[in-house]
């Protein structure tokens, strides 16, 4: 049995009252309700205040750069089908630097759950808009003194429409949800994204707490996830209302399946067979 | 024609200790007989495939070969040619002269037909316009049934050459295996037409040097050959996005994939490919990448990754033009600085220049050696000639170099259980020990199944753990670059060869090493006394050594496949010396004997 | 304190051709006197804030200063400083000893009172631990009414300096145009607090140098000044994503982007962000983009791009401490050789490391200048301590230097109406006319206005095709490096002061001018004789010039903020000249006088 | 007037029989009909046999790195919003290596055309899947000798539920459909979308011209191209039947309209104002 005490504790270089402290919580709480110890599961970081969470709290743990965590999964999950991965960050890192790699790995449906720290900004930075930032509600910032020109990237519609197989949005305001939500996404094989709305007190002074607390609800257990133009709809809402829970979860192709190789476990353990290699370099001959 | 037995000698000094990586010519000695052929047509007249396959029957019927080829950045037209010289002994180098040009159009008589040598002649189609210079005109489209005609063509030169037509049929039958059966039976046909055909002919054929007789070898292409090096040295995951001439790198080992358990992924971009080649070393998987420079300028965020979080992994940049897009077939030797200072921050690193085909598949292994030996990125920087090339190969033997340790084991002391394992322990000579994420005691005896495992990009203390303390700034800035002597530990020393107390030594590095080799022959041919000085590893070094090796030589050139002299420069930084004399080709074809011994007479070096 | 009356004077010799890019010290004689005061906290107690307006004031009030700041990856907690050193003389360096500590938390009081100074003195928080230094114990909290504590504590400095209060006041008003009401009112208050209780207490303060009488000066850190000089430059389009210590350029520029006409743009990645800024810069646009070492790694394909397509564009790296995420926001010369050699291929760029605020003024016009005249990247090297660093700069006339032609003009002979226009015209210095796509005849007389221009990242002919013919190749290699004499033409050159005939001669570039000037400047008064020789520009360089200077003198020692000595590893490449004595600082902080001269001292050179 | 020879012609590096030949000659077409001179137009290109087409025109061309099309046509745009800017590139180049730029292209809605030349495939570098490769088809390269592991990109659906503003598909088959979807997507105010389904005669044998031909069919004059869902739906469906024509089309917020310098033309023409900029030197005193 594993305890939320083995998951450890340490200090932060969070502010006081940040959203990610409720994340980190609910991470742990999880695992344990998994039943997962440490040393199987690796968490994967990007850079950002997001991005650190996995240093706060006792597991395998690689934390690369800024934008690149999917990759990185991706390879280590390839290399090692037992280990159970989380990827952590932020919403700049994934949907702005990592797009092409949220992409790609939506694509490929290897099985690794995506959590996004989504406080709809570059908070560690100081503050510029991020994909997620809203043009609307007039996110100004010093870099966009006239509020974000782009449009908002809204990730759960974004997902599913690119097809992924379990599409998830939780809040920090809602922790035994979200709790939930993870432990949901990291049982489920396959790639899971879990969009979790999440107040930053320094840099985000519009979508704050209360602003989410007063939108946000939970998806009626009427809501068929395999029904994907349903889950678009769903998807498409956002400002007055903003539904949580699970959007879409449908049965996708394993990708892990098509590699032979990978049904003999880690890679680290297959020794290389020198009879068969000697049989290839015949083929040069 | 030239007399290549001191080509690749021991070379016995205890300066610049010499290491056998080519064995080419340890096992046949040279005579200075060559024989060469030019194959040229567009692309889609199946050009390649006939070079490699002639490349192939040569081989097996024991002669040594060097094949080279250019083709253009397109798919179908252009003008492409596929080289192959061959010689009972060991020849290292394209040259330039053609005994037989086989014209797969006409512009391709045009363009070669300057270049035949003495007793050379044009092999073309009937129907093409045939040049003024000696030829044989086949009536390649009637032989073929309109179909196979390089398969003719391919037996045209067969039988000009000598070579039996069981033994070219057997090849080409092997290389077309898993080809619809009508395929392989209407190209062996066409084969067989041209054999036919020829034996018909009367009419004084060139002069071909017999094979020798000797053991089997392979025939490989320096990406081939990495590829093989890569799998003997235990690779195990390979991520790429596709660019040439790096491409063929991944196809060669996608054909492997299932038989070695390996596992090959197409990225998404190659920021990509790198980190997940870097995502899989940390989770245990002995990993490569290869590139060529537009491709590497995209990993260079993710090389310094690969430092800071101390993961090995190989990679490949197989050079071409550029800047920018550049001459995307083309080679050249213009990334050497851009590789070697790849990345942002400071950190150790090595980079190998294999100079043949076989060396592609040593360095390969030996490369894996280092990534592992010390925890970080080694590069392989080859070109597009070297991609390209066939060469005769030795049979490797597979028991001589043990295999990367497939399975990370520490190489400190085994953690006390209840002890957290410290992933970037600080170390005498930098390097900390290593556990894989979730097999730690499945993989290394002493330590506790629950320990964890750490990679960070940060700085970052001991543990992993993020720091903003500076003085363990400065202790983990000394900790890396401490790792720079398990590197040296390893180095694989410049080789030389030639005249002892030459009047002109040449120095170069990388696929251009058989051109000098053979330049310098020529040279000492020539009644001038010459040496070479090859180096299949340009970082780091041992500059003391190279110093007096180059301070003792009477006048030294350096040879590069660039405009502005890279490595002469690397060598002024780290030994002083300076080499102003040079010969450098940027045009975008690999330096040939021939250009080099031309271009030492014209600045009154040769 | 120090005599810095030499530090920065005319070096007269036609070897090194001194240009003024520094002209704080003509202006103001230097003193010995210099005060230093170090405010030190938790992100978010607005430390920054009242150090920013405490430098204003002080050169509101006739000071020269000198700021540099640390601080941490985060945004609340952890421990920042500012400090402000000052002097009624030109200073143009941080110092260690601290005069007054204003410790806005407990643990600053521990990590830094014993640097204070022998009168040095801690102004702190009565509610806090307040050491065992000398010290005023502020009620601050209760002078703030709670609320803005860094406002009292700047009355208190402010008083202690002798600061007008009126001054004071008007400098925080100006800072906070635009707060609400009742914040600046708030603010007010609590700086008169401050002033109130200090006049109240009596005791001895430390002894503060008068403010000299002089010309109003700009307050600017180098990213301000940066951003200033683009604006000079004509800057029209600038293209950023956020990486520390990069982003108060792009924070500057909006700032002014609207009454500019410019555009910035935030993009999607660093690679997004150089490719637009090609994209704008091709269609005419001076464009300009800045980073830091990870984010410059995943431009340098596009480094590459602007170079094969020829295209001009000023590209700044603000270094911090690497390799990989490293230490975000410390400082470090540690990308040197990494920006050197950026981009595969090889083209001529340039390199400009900017010694000083106001150089970054200066250098960043020259860049603009120089990548219109050679039509290629210009590259401005900077870091994180001068990005941060506020110095006192001159006001800069703005009409000695013109500003780059918004607008390309043809610098060859225009083309005849019907004549096709060749955008890779080969010509004798390399660079060829350029015309605007969609503005040929408005911008450059004597263009049709159908004329089309083309821009390329393949090896092209002269119109800008993509070509295979390889002697075509040749030609545009040739043409993209004779470009290199333009720049040569245009070199920034090196610095010198100090004593003649020296008995050590410091040699440095980019931010460590100051530091280094003063240590030589120290050494002197310490009875050695020493100089200093510093690089606003790196590359190109003039070898037979510098190595001149460098045989001249007895024994030369390179400062540089990195372990491996990469300028010096240039110098040796580059002339030959091998400076064998370092001092190297690679922990984050950077290079102060003290520093320099205890090394020294350590190594028996000082 | 303007007419084709305007446009001149060329030589090209293509394989007989390639479906570029039809798209190439369809772009010359579409600005004669729109009496765009060539000197108005701006192409720019990636990498690709697709990304070469520029060059078999006249017209004013920045060909750059393979990706990185779309932020170039951006940053030239933002220089100067007279010029008609065409992206042209393959699918490689566009949803491959170049992804992120499409995520952000449609969030910013610069008025850029993107032209994608999809053979689905990567044919340059001979003969790789590409992320429009269709896994069910079997596609089978060198490289991907068991086929495509990875699912299918669908740029239409993705750009529509990405918030796209004008999204089309053409088929080289059927070039006068062809010609006027560009001439739409040129004159739209906006990010314009037209992805073209372009048999690769030399390494696509699954999705050749018959295949499509058997299977296109011209979107009805009912479809109504505001209504998000029905489009959505639209975009679904491939295999069978596959859909052809202007998926949607609606107004968004120009992107040039939030900076105000652009009002004034080109930013090449317009001078640095000394006056103002002592103004701004002023506020650092
Ligand atoms: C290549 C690169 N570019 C830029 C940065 C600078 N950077 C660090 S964190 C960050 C933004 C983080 O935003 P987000 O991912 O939303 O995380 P948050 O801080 O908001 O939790 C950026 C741009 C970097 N480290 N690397
Ligand atoms: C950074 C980089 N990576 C890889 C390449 C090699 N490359 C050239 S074209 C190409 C694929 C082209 O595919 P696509 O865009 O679909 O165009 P197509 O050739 O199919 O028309 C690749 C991978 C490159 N030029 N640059
Ligand atoms: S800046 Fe925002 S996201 Fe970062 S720790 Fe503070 S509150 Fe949280
Ligand atoms: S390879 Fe395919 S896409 Fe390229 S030119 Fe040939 S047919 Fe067209
Ligand atoms: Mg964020
Ligand atoms: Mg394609």
């Amino acid at each position: 049995m594993t305890s939320i005490e083995d998951y450890g504790s340490f200090k932060t270089a969070w502010c006081p009252g940040c959203g990610n402290f409720a994340i980190l919580k609910t991470v742990k709480k999880a695992l344990v309700a998994l039943d997962l110890r440490p040393h199987q599961v690796l968490f994967v970081a990007g850079i950002g205040q997001a991005a650190k969470a996995p240093h706060y709290l006792k597991a395998n743990l690689f934390n690369g750069l800024h934008g690149r965590a999917l990759p990185v999964a991706t390879g280590a999950r390839l290399a090692n089908p037992e280990l159970k991965i989380i990827v952590q960050s932020g919403d700049g890192c994934t949907y702005g630097e990592g797009g092409n790699h949220l992409l790609a790995a939506i694509r490929r449906n290897v099985d690794v759950t995506l959590l996004v720290h989504n406080n709809h900004v570059y908070a560690l930075t100081k503050g510029q808009a991020s994909p997620t930032s809203t043009r609307d509600d007039g996110f100004v910032k010093k870099a966009q003194p006239e509020g974000a020109f782009s449009g908002h990237f809204n990730p759960v519609e974004a997902a599913i429409a690119l097809g992924a197989g379990f599409v998830a949005r939780g809040f920090t305001g809602e922790v035994d949800h979200l709790s939930e939500l993870i432990q949901k996404a990291v049982a489920y094989s396959g790639f899971a994204l879990v969009d979790i709305l999440q107040p930053c007190v320094s840099f985000n002074e519009v979508d704050i707490f209360q602003w989410y607390k007063e939108r946000c609800y939970l998806i009626s257990s009427e809501h068929d996830v395999t029904d994907r133009a349903a889950a678009l709809e769903l998807a498409g809402q956002w400002g007055e209302r903003i539904p949580l829970g699970i959007f879409r979860r449908i049965e996708r192709p394993s990708f892990e399946d098509r590699f032979h190789c990978l049904n003999n476990g880690p890679l680290a353990l297959q020794t290389v067979e020198k009879l068969k290699l000697e049989g290839i370099m015949k083929l040069y001959e | 024609m030239i007399n290549l037995t001191n080509a690749f000698p021991r070379y016995e000094s205890d300066e610049i200790v010499w290491r056998a990586v080519s064995s080419k010519e340890s096992e046949t000695p040279m005579t200075d007989e060559s024989f060469n052929i030019l194959i040229g047509g567009e692309a889609g007249q199946g050009l390649a495939t006939i070079g490699h396959i002639l490349s192939k029957i040569l081989v097996r019927a024991g002669y040594s070969i060097v094949s080279s080829q250019t083709y253009e950045s397109r798919i179908r037209g252009g003008h492409n040619t596929f080289a192959v010289r061959f010689s009972p002994g060991a020849v290292h180098a394209p040259t330039e002269a053609i005994d037989i040009l086989v014209a797969l159009n006409e512009e391709t008589v045009s363009l070669h037909e300057e270049s035949l040598s003495l007793q050379g002649v044009v092999v073309v189609n009937q129907s093409e316009r045939e040049g003024n210079s000696p030829h044989i005109a086949v009536p390649m489209k009637d032989l073929a049934d309109g179909r196979h005609i390089n398969s003719v063509a391919l037996g045209v030169v067969g039988a000009i050459v000598g070579l039996e037509e069981d033994l070219a049929r057997g090849v080409l039958k092997d290389y077309l295996d898993g080809a619809a059966e009508e395929v392989v039976k209407s190209n062996v046909k066409s084969l067989r037409e041209g054999y036919r055909w020829l034996s018909e002919q009367s009419r004084t054929l060139p002069r071909v040097p017999g094979p020798s007789d000797r053991e089997r070898r392979l025939t490989l292409n320096g990406n081939e050959a990495i590829a093989l090096g890569a799998l003997a040295a235990g690779l195990k995951f390979y991520s790429f996005y596709p660019m040439s001439p790096s491409t063929s790198i991944a196809v060669a080992l996608i054909h492997h994939a299932q038989a070695m358990n390996l596992v090959v992924e197409q990225a998404e971009d190659e920021i990509a490919a790198l980190n997940m080649a870097i995502g899989a070393a940390f989770a245990g998987a002995p990993s490569m990448v290869a590139t060529s420079g537009g491709g590497f300028a995209l990993m260079n965020e993710a090389v310094s990754l690969a430092a800071a979080a101390e993961i090995p992994v190989v990679i490949v940049v197989a050079q071409r033009a550029g800047p920018a897009t550049g001459l995307p077939t083309r080679t050249a030797q213009g990334d050497l600085e851009f590789v070697l200072h790849s990345g942002h921050g400071e950190f150790p690193r090595a980079l190998l220049t294999p100079g043949t085909v076989e060396e592609c598949f040593h360095l390969t292994r030996k490369a894996f050696e280092m990534a592992q030996a010390y925890h970080g990125p080694v590069f392989l920087l080859t070109d597009q000639f070297l991609a390209d090339s066939y060469h005769d190969v030795p049979r490797f033997g597979l028991d001589d170099v043990p295999t990367v340790r497939t399975c990370a084991e520490s190489e400190g002391e085994p953690g006390e259980s209840g002890e957290a394992f410290l992933s970037y322990k600080v170390t005498e000579n930098g390097v900390s020990p290593r556990l894989l994420p979730g097999l730690t005691s499945r993989c290394s005896a002493g330590y506790s199944s629950e320990q964890l495992v750490v990679g960070d990009s940060h700085e970052h203390s001991e543990d992993g753990q993020i720091t903003e303390d500076l003085s363990v700034r400065k202790v983990m800035v000394e900790k890396r670059l401490r790792k720079t002597e398990v590197l040296k530990e390893r180095i694989v020393p410049p080789q030389r060869g030639g005249d002892d107390n030459a009047e002109v030594l040449l120095v170069c590095w990388g696929s251009t090493k058989g051109a000098v080799a053979e330049a310098a022959s020529v040279l000492s041919g020539n009644g001038r006394s010459a040496a070479w000085m090859h180096f299949p590893q340009v970082w780091p070094m041992n500059p003391a050594k190279i110093r007096k090796q180059l301070e003792a030589a009477k006048n030294v050139v350096c040879v590069e496949e660039n405009a502005t002299g890279q490595f002469a420069r690397l060598l002024r930084r780290e030994t002083g010396f300076h080499i102003e004399d040079r010969v450098l080709r940027y045009d975008g074809l690999p330096v040939t004997p021939e250009c080099i011994v031309r271009e030492l007479a014209e600045n009154g070096k040769g």
